[in-house]
């Protein structure tokens, strides 16, 4: 992708910033990497790469439906890619590209070196790579999955779906699925144990409080889908009974499976949005966040509710009156701290000095997009109503106005608000801004009409639909406006490379761009690979904008220090980083030929295996090649404790 | 600065990296064996024409196994307690008896299984027999894995790389251990001894 | 070589010691208590104790799983956060499952 | 039709005014979920329609609130100037946590109150007049969805005692029938929806919301429609290859119509006399009969097929779609729409994709010419055409 090589362009220049001796920032360094950061922007780049792809099955679908009676796939193949669709977005770009923001930034937030076990980062990244590339090889092994993102049993069996697609997505879903509670485990420890002194939870910014709730909920919510894949593989490669009705298999414990981990999945999806803008409102509002103990604790009371309400998505599937009845009101309430965060966010701008750059403009996009999304949800929750709802492109408007509005506009905003702290240079802010409108417009346009597709009644999961229904124009409308959201991304890929192109040669921009607020912009731009020279110690929220600004008597804010004054300048040397590894990404390698054996050959998953065991094998025993190790002031117990641990997650060496 | 990744002493609530991180795993652990108790229990009684949960049950045999697994953590503690005293001998002795004890439950689940198939419950054979030999199965896994990590602990003592200064080490996998055993205490009651749906 | 040892100690702390853990002979003493509850769940097996049978097994079940949670796993002397993650999950699974089997009408069909 | 949503709110003017004439040329959306036809339907639609005017409440709410910060609050920080710093308002936010509290109480309430009426059913009855012989029926339908296409089973002595718990085996049904269900106008229809294979979901929109048929499981359900009419739907739950084309039709006609329509299905088919229908049967009896039923000709003892039924053709010409809803049995002039049919005998995967190999869906049964020809001689004497105001009004593109 072209952001690597601007990456590497960028931070080869030497900016007085420390270097590792053994490090370079060759592909070498890119696989062997444990440092946060670069993990970071691999998790980016990947997800942006299956955004793409995700983004050119949307089209597909999109050419598919313009007119009735498509021709452009047919149904076969139409089955595959909506659900090519679905799984990538969801697994291989949303969830990873929140993973990107929170191993770039979490650790700076809190004034961290790495996080918790930087090894078993970088698993979590291969494993995950691992995953998508095992999800993806299914086209050109035996077909994609064709069974929905959502997989109801039993029409994802072997009966029913003979290809080895479902195989595909069971096993590759489960890799990702691992890499994500590898990561989520992390990341929890590093939040609660490696904050900077000074940095009391109530001292943390939203955002890495709204992403210490989303890995909770990772944590809790990946077990579950784990089990519900375990049951499919086993059903369909081993022959297991759990969905056969005829022996009396139930096909609705795979919807409570699925969806008592896919409704905490939304939120584990849109906590991490929601984290960046309230980042960005304050930052360009200039104005501190509004209510901040509310905006903490909506989020996790968001995060609690969630496993609450799973089966809203099963209130025509059969379950009982009762339960339907508690699902309903139970899903309502949610609005209820929802509505909290939209409305502070709002009074955060409320009487600022609001600059409204690209950034700010995605963050405003997604409080009035996400609430679109959230109040069509509302009315799916009153659940008569979504016996008449479900399954129509009324829900598709929805989870797109959620999704989309709420998750990638808030993505988007951390791109454009991040990008110089991770490149050392500005995205430009003119192209940002109309990559967001013409975005905003294609984004309505594609999924607005959804809305009235779905109440005239077209399904949801359909590869035609006849003439005559009423569906033509807002189908037609849809499909052009998915080419405009094409071309805003295609405008945001422009953005990128010439930005970098102008980048080249010259001087980073300032340390810092924005006016910010949080402690990421204490250490220069781009970030050195040690973060910070010393660790800060904290003495308030915000506690970047306290150190350049005061009040004075009238209570007025005023300037007692200039960035730079503030900035590090990242000239520490000799600080002690975990050194780089192999065998995290010879670990990942072996999943895919453990996956592939299972469903093709048996034997395939000797290698597998082995590449697994040797890795662990290698990964305790892994020498300290760490030229900074005798630096080190903990006690070094790496040569000694190697034997010790097994394979438990090892201190990281 | 000693604010390194790795540092042990450094940490913001005290506890070291490891062992918060064995304890969220625990959490999560929860909720996997929770899906699979709860498909067991969805299907216990959906034995088609097989044999029913009630038919094959040995209780009496499965109490014992069970017991057995209960010791282990009796002896895994003692384990601990012997490192942190720097009782290294006693630690290995411990270590080893809770890997025998493990070895020993796993055989008695081999040794189940086993006479279950022979009584005409294959894996494939039911919604009850799958979801049974799942559930069962994963506990199992969890276990042999544990002993996996109990011998690796032994080795290492062996070759004396294991010592006092250590003692966190057989705690978190103590944890783990403890955890597999406290699964196996719910399994116990909820789906042997609370009487079950015979054909 | 700053800061870090005192300053970091915040809300959310308790410091795991570790040296007020138990005896040896307070672990046989568990395990002697968990080893008659044992043999009492497993006499339910001979002994018709009727409608109480249910109850009864899911005390004698939680006294067992919270004293090995209690007094082997430490939780009595660790942090409390251990107990938080630990518990927050049991409940969070105990709660989340209960409901499902309830939509699954367990309790009524079993 | 414009969606009703849309209509007459002085909030929404603009867009409504956009949505008609855009929508304009949209007459007939016959799955529009905001054009109820019978009671359960329009308890629902009272149900959405508040909700929604609250949602777009709240949604220029947030959005007048977003202009009006645009507007006034704008600046590009040309002086390094502050505004005031402020933190929060404990007051406010006990506002907004409680007023949305209360709306959604509200909103509770009702839905609580529209979900127990469609969960209640009333004890009616329909007089059927079987040769002059008045029997009452407790209108009961059996919905049985499979890959990809409907079954609905009249059992008129009423369910008790009909086991439904194998879809796979069911009891024998007084009338079966295929995509078109008939039922009799003003009358509450209960539904007894299960499958065959997969999960699918009967949704008549205009009647009322869905419920999934799930293989393994009996789902009650209810319908009922204001008057005569035909009402369309559609399998909402994702099925597999042909989803899209698993369609089907309500078809309500006043109660003595429906006696009639009754009382002429009880009738089991002939022995035609025409000699290419003759033909025709012979090639039914080699070809067909290991998965069709026709009534007094071969019974249902199970289809060669995953689902183990396939459409009971007894009295298919009294149905004007089939192969799931999406072919018209007759032109729009009464006659017979032979070169869809013939089309259909030749090659029906080619019309209609499926899983022959898999045994799910109808195979192509290479036919020649002058065997479809005798085929269709065939079919036209199962059953008889219905009038034409029903083939007009059931017509599908
Ligand atoms: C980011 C992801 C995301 C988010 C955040 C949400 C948020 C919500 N969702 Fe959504 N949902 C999905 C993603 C998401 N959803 C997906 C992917 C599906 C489809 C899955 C599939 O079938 O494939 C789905 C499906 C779905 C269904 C099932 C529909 C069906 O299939 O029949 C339901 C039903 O209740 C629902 C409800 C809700 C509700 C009530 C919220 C609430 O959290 C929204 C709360 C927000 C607001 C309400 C707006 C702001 C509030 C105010 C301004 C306060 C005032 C408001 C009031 C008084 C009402 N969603
Ligand atoms: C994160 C989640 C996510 C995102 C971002 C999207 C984005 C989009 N989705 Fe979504 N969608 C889902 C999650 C998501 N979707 C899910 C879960 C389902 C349900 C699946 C199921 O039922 O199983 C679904 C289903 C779904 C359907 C319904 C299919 C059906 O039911 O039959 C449709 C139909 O229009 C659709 C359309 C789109 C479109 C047009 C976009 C667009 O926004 C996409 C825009 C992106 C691009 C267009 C990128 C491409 C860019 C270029 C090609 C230019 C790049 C140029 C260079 C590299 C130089 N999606
Ligand atoms: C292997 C099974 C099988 C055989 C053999 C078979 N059919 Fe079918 N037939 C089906 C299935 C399944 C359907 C439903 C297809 C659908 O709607 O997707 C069907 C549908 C039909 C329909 C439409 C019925 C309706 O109301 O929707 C007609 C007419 C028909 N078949 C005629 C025939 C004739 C004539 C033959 C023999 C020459 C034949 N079929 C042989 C399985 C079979
Ligand atoms: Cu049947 Cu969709
Ligand atoms: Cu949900």
């Amino acid at each position: 992708m072209t952001a690597t090589t601007t990456v590497e362009d960028v931070v080869d220049q030497p900016l007085g910033v420390y270097t590792r001796p053994t490090g370079g920032n060759g592909w070498r360094d890119w696989i062997t990497t444990v440092d946060h950061k670069k993990i970071g922007i691999l998790y980016g780049v990947a997800a942006l790469f299956f955004f793409v792809v995700g983004g050119i099955e949307a089209l597909l679908i999109r050419l598919q439906l313009a007119t009735p009676n498509g021709t452009v796939l047919g149904a076969d193949m139409y089955n595959q890619v909506f659900t090519m669709h679905g799984v990538t977005m969801i697994f291989l770009a949303a969830m990873p590209l929140s993973a990107a923001f929170a191993n770039y930034l979490i650790p700076l937030q809190i004034g961290a070196r790495d996080v918790a076990f930087p090894r078993l980062n970088a698993l979590s990244f291969w494993a995950f790579l691992a995953g998508g590339i095992v999800l993806n090889l299914s086209w050109v092994m035996g077909g994609a999955p064709d069974g929905g993102w959502f997989g109801y049993a039993p029409n994802t069996g072997i009966v029913f779906s003979p290809s080895p697609g479902m195989d595909f997505y069971a096993l590759g879903l489960q890799i990702t699925g691992v890499a994500s509670l590898m990561s989520s485990i992390n990341l929890t420890v590093t939040v609660l144990n490696m904050r900077a002194p000074g940095m009391t939870l109530f001292r943390m910014p939203v955002f890495t409080w709204m992403m210490l709730v989303t890995q909770l909920l990772l944590v809790f919510a990946m077990p579950v889908i784990a089990v519900a894949l375990f049951l499919l593989t086993f059903s369909r490669l081993f022959g297991a009974r759990f969905f056969d009705p005829s022996v009396g298999g139930d096909a609705l414990l795979w919807q409570h499976l699925f969806w008592i981990f896919g409704h905490p999945e939304v939120y584990i999806l849109i906590l991490p949005s929601f984290g960046i803008i309230s980042e960005v409102i304050p930052t360009f509002s200039r104005k501190p966040i509004f209510g901040y103990p509310f905006m903490v604790f909506s989020g996790i009371a968001i995060g609690f509710m969630g496993w609450g309400v799973w089966a809203h998505h099963m209130f025509v599937s059969g379950i009982g009156p009762i339960s339907v009845a508690a699902f309903s009101l139970s899903t309502m309430f949610i609005a209820v701290p929802t509505g909290v965060k939209i409305l502070n966010w709002m009074a955060t701008m409320w009487g600022g000095r609001i600059k409204f750059s690209a950034p700010m403009l995605f963050a405003v996009g997604v409080v009035s997009m996400f609430t679109i999304g959230g109040l069509s949800g509302v009315t799916h929750a009153i659940s008569p109503a979504d016996t008449q709802q479900t399954d129509t492109y009324y829900i598709v408007a929805h989870f797109h106005y959620v999704i989309f509005g709420g998750i990638v506009f808030g993505l988007f905003a951390g791109l454009y608000f991040w990008w110089p702290k991770v490149f050392g240079h500005m995205l430009s802010d003119g192209v940002g801004k109309v990559n967001f409108w013409v975005m905003l417009v294609g984004f309505n346009l594609t999924f607005g009409p959804m809305h009235v597709l779905g109440l005239q009644g077209m399904s949801r999961r359909i590869d035609s639909y006849s003439p005559g229904f009423g569906f033509e124009l807002w189908n037609m409308v849809s499909t052009i406006g998915s080419f405009l959201i094409a071309l805003s991304i295609a405008i945001f890929v422009v953005n990128v490379i010439m930005s970098a192109m102008k980048a080249r040669g010259q001087a980073p921009c300032g340390p810092d761009p924005w006016d910010a607020r949080s402690l990421e912009w204490l250490t220069p731009n781009p970030t050195p690979v040690h973060n910070f020279d010393e660790v800060p110690v904290v003495e308030s929220l915000d506690e970047f904008w306290h150190r350049k600004y005061g009040t004075d008597d009238d209570g007025r804010v005023v300037r007692v220090a200039s960035a730079e004054e503030v900035c590090e300048d990242g000239s520490a040397v000799g600080v002690h980083l975990p050194p780089p590894s192999f065998w995290p990404i010879v670990f990942a390698s072996g999943l895919p030929f453990i996956a592939l054996g299972l469903i093709f050959n048996l034997w395939l998953t000797v290698p597998g295996g082995l590449l697994v065991v040797m890795a662990i094998y290698a990964w305790i025993f892994e020498p300290v090649d760490d030229p900074d190790a005798a630096h080190g002031d903990h006690d070094d117990h790496e040569g000694d404790e190697a034997a010790a641990d097994t394979i438990e997650e090892a201190p990281v060496v | 600065m000693s604010d390194t990744a790795t540092s042990d002493h450094a940490t913001t609530t005290g506890m070291t990296h490891n062992k918060l991180a064995m304890w969220v795993f625990l959490g999560s652990e929860c909720l996997l064996f929770g899906a699979l108790i709860s498909t067991y229990l969805v299907y216990r009684g959906r034995f088609a024409s097989g044999p029913a949960p009630g038919d094959i049950f040995d209780i009496p045999f499965t109490s014992v196994s069970s017991f057995v697994l209960l010791m282990s953590s009796l002896t895994m503690v003692l384990a601990l307690s012997a490192i942190k005293r720097g009782d290294l001998r006693n630690n290995r002795l411990w270590l080893l008896t809770t890997a025998l004890l493990g070895s020993l439950f796993i055989g008695g689940q081999v040794y189940e299984f086993t006479t279950f198939f022979r009584e005409g419950l294959g894996y494939t054979t039911s919604p009850f027999s799958s979801a049974f030999f799942t559930l069962t199965g994963f506990h199992g896994v969890h276990v042999s894995l544990g002993i996996i990590m109990l011998m690796s602990m032994f080795i290492s003592s062996l070759r004396g790389s294991l010592r006092k200064e250590h003692s966190e080490t057989v705690e978190i996998i103590g944890l783990y251990w403890h955890f597999v055993d406290i699964v196996w205490i719910f399994i116990f009651t909820v789906i042997y001894l609370v009487p079950s749906p015979t054909s | 070589m700053s800061t870090t040892e005192i300053t970091d100690r915040q809300d959310d702390v308790v410091h795991d010691d570790g040296h007020d853990h138990p005896s040896d002979s307070k672990y046989f003493q568990i395990a002697l208590i968990l080893a008659v509850l044992t043999a009492l769940e497993v006499a339910t097996y001979y002994v018709d104790i009727g409608s109480a049978l249910i109850p009864v097994l899911m005390v004698m079940m939680v006294v067992k799983f919270f004293m090995v949670a209690a007094w082997f796993m430490h939780l009595r002397f660790d942090s409390s956060l251990f107990t938080k993650f630990f518990v927050g999950g049991l409940v969070l699974a105990v709660a989340v499952y209960v409901i499902a089997l309830s939509a699954f009408e367990f309790w009524s069909k079993g | 039709m414009i969606p009703k949503i849309l209509r007459g709110t002085g909030l929404t003017a603009l867009a409504v005014g956009l949505l008609a004439f855009l929508t304009g040329c949209a007459a007939d959306a016959e799955l529009d979920t905001l054009n109820p036809q019978g009671p359960s339907a329009r308890s629902i639609d009272n149900l959405f329609d508040p909700v929604f005017y609250v949602a777009v409440l709240v949604f220029i709410f947030v959005f007048a609130g977003t202009f009006i910060i645009w507007w006034r609050f704008r600046d590009d920080h040309d002086n390094e100037e502050f505004p005031h710093q402020f933190h929060g308002d404990t007051r406010l936010e006990l506002a907004w946590t409680i007023v949305p509290t209360l709306i959604l109480v509200v909103i509770s309430v009702s839905t609580l109150v529209t979900l127990r009426g469609l969960n209640e059913t009333e004890a009616n009855a329909v007089t059927i007049d079987v040769d002059g012989a008045a029997t009452q029926w407790e209108p009961e339908v059996v919905v049985v969805g499979q890959q990809w296409w409907w079954e609905f089973r009249y059992y008129l002595n009423g369910l008790d005692g009909v086991d439904l718990t194998d879809a796979r085996h069911l009891p024998p049904a007084d009338i079966v029938t295929a995509n078109q269900m008939v039922i009799p106008a003003g009358e509450e229809i209960e539904l007894a929806i299960t499958s065959r294979d997969v999960i699918h979901s009967f949704w008549i929109p205009a009647l009322n919301g869905k419920k999934d048929a799930a293989p393994g499981r009996v789902h009650p359900w209810k319908l009922e429609a204001d008057g005569p009419g035909v009402y369309f739907g559609q399998c909402t739950e994702f099925c597999g290859l042909s989803h899209s084309r698993m369609r089907m039709q309500v078809v309500a006609v006043t109660p003595d119509d429906f006696s009639a329509w009754v009382v002429e299905q009880l009738q089991p088919a002939g022995e035609p006399e025409a000699a290419a229908a003759q033909r025709g049967m012979e090639i039914y009896q080699s070809q067909c009969a290991r998965c069709h039923v026709v009534d007094g000709f071969n019974d249902g003892s199970g289809a060669d097929l995953v689902a183990n039924a396939a459409p009971n053709l007894t009295h298919l010409m009294s149905r004007t779609t089939y192969a799931g809803g999406i072919f018209n049995m007759y032109e729009p002039n009464g006659s017979l729409d032979r070169t869809q049919l013939e089309a259909w005998l030749r090659d029906s995967p080619a019309e209609k994709p499926a899983y022959a190999e898999g045994r799910r869906g109808m195979p192509a049964m290479g036919l020649d010419e002058g065997q479809i020809d005798d085929m269709v001689a065939y079919l036209t004497t199962l059953g008889r055409a219905p009038a034409l105001d029903i083939i007009a009004a059931t017509e599908v593109e």
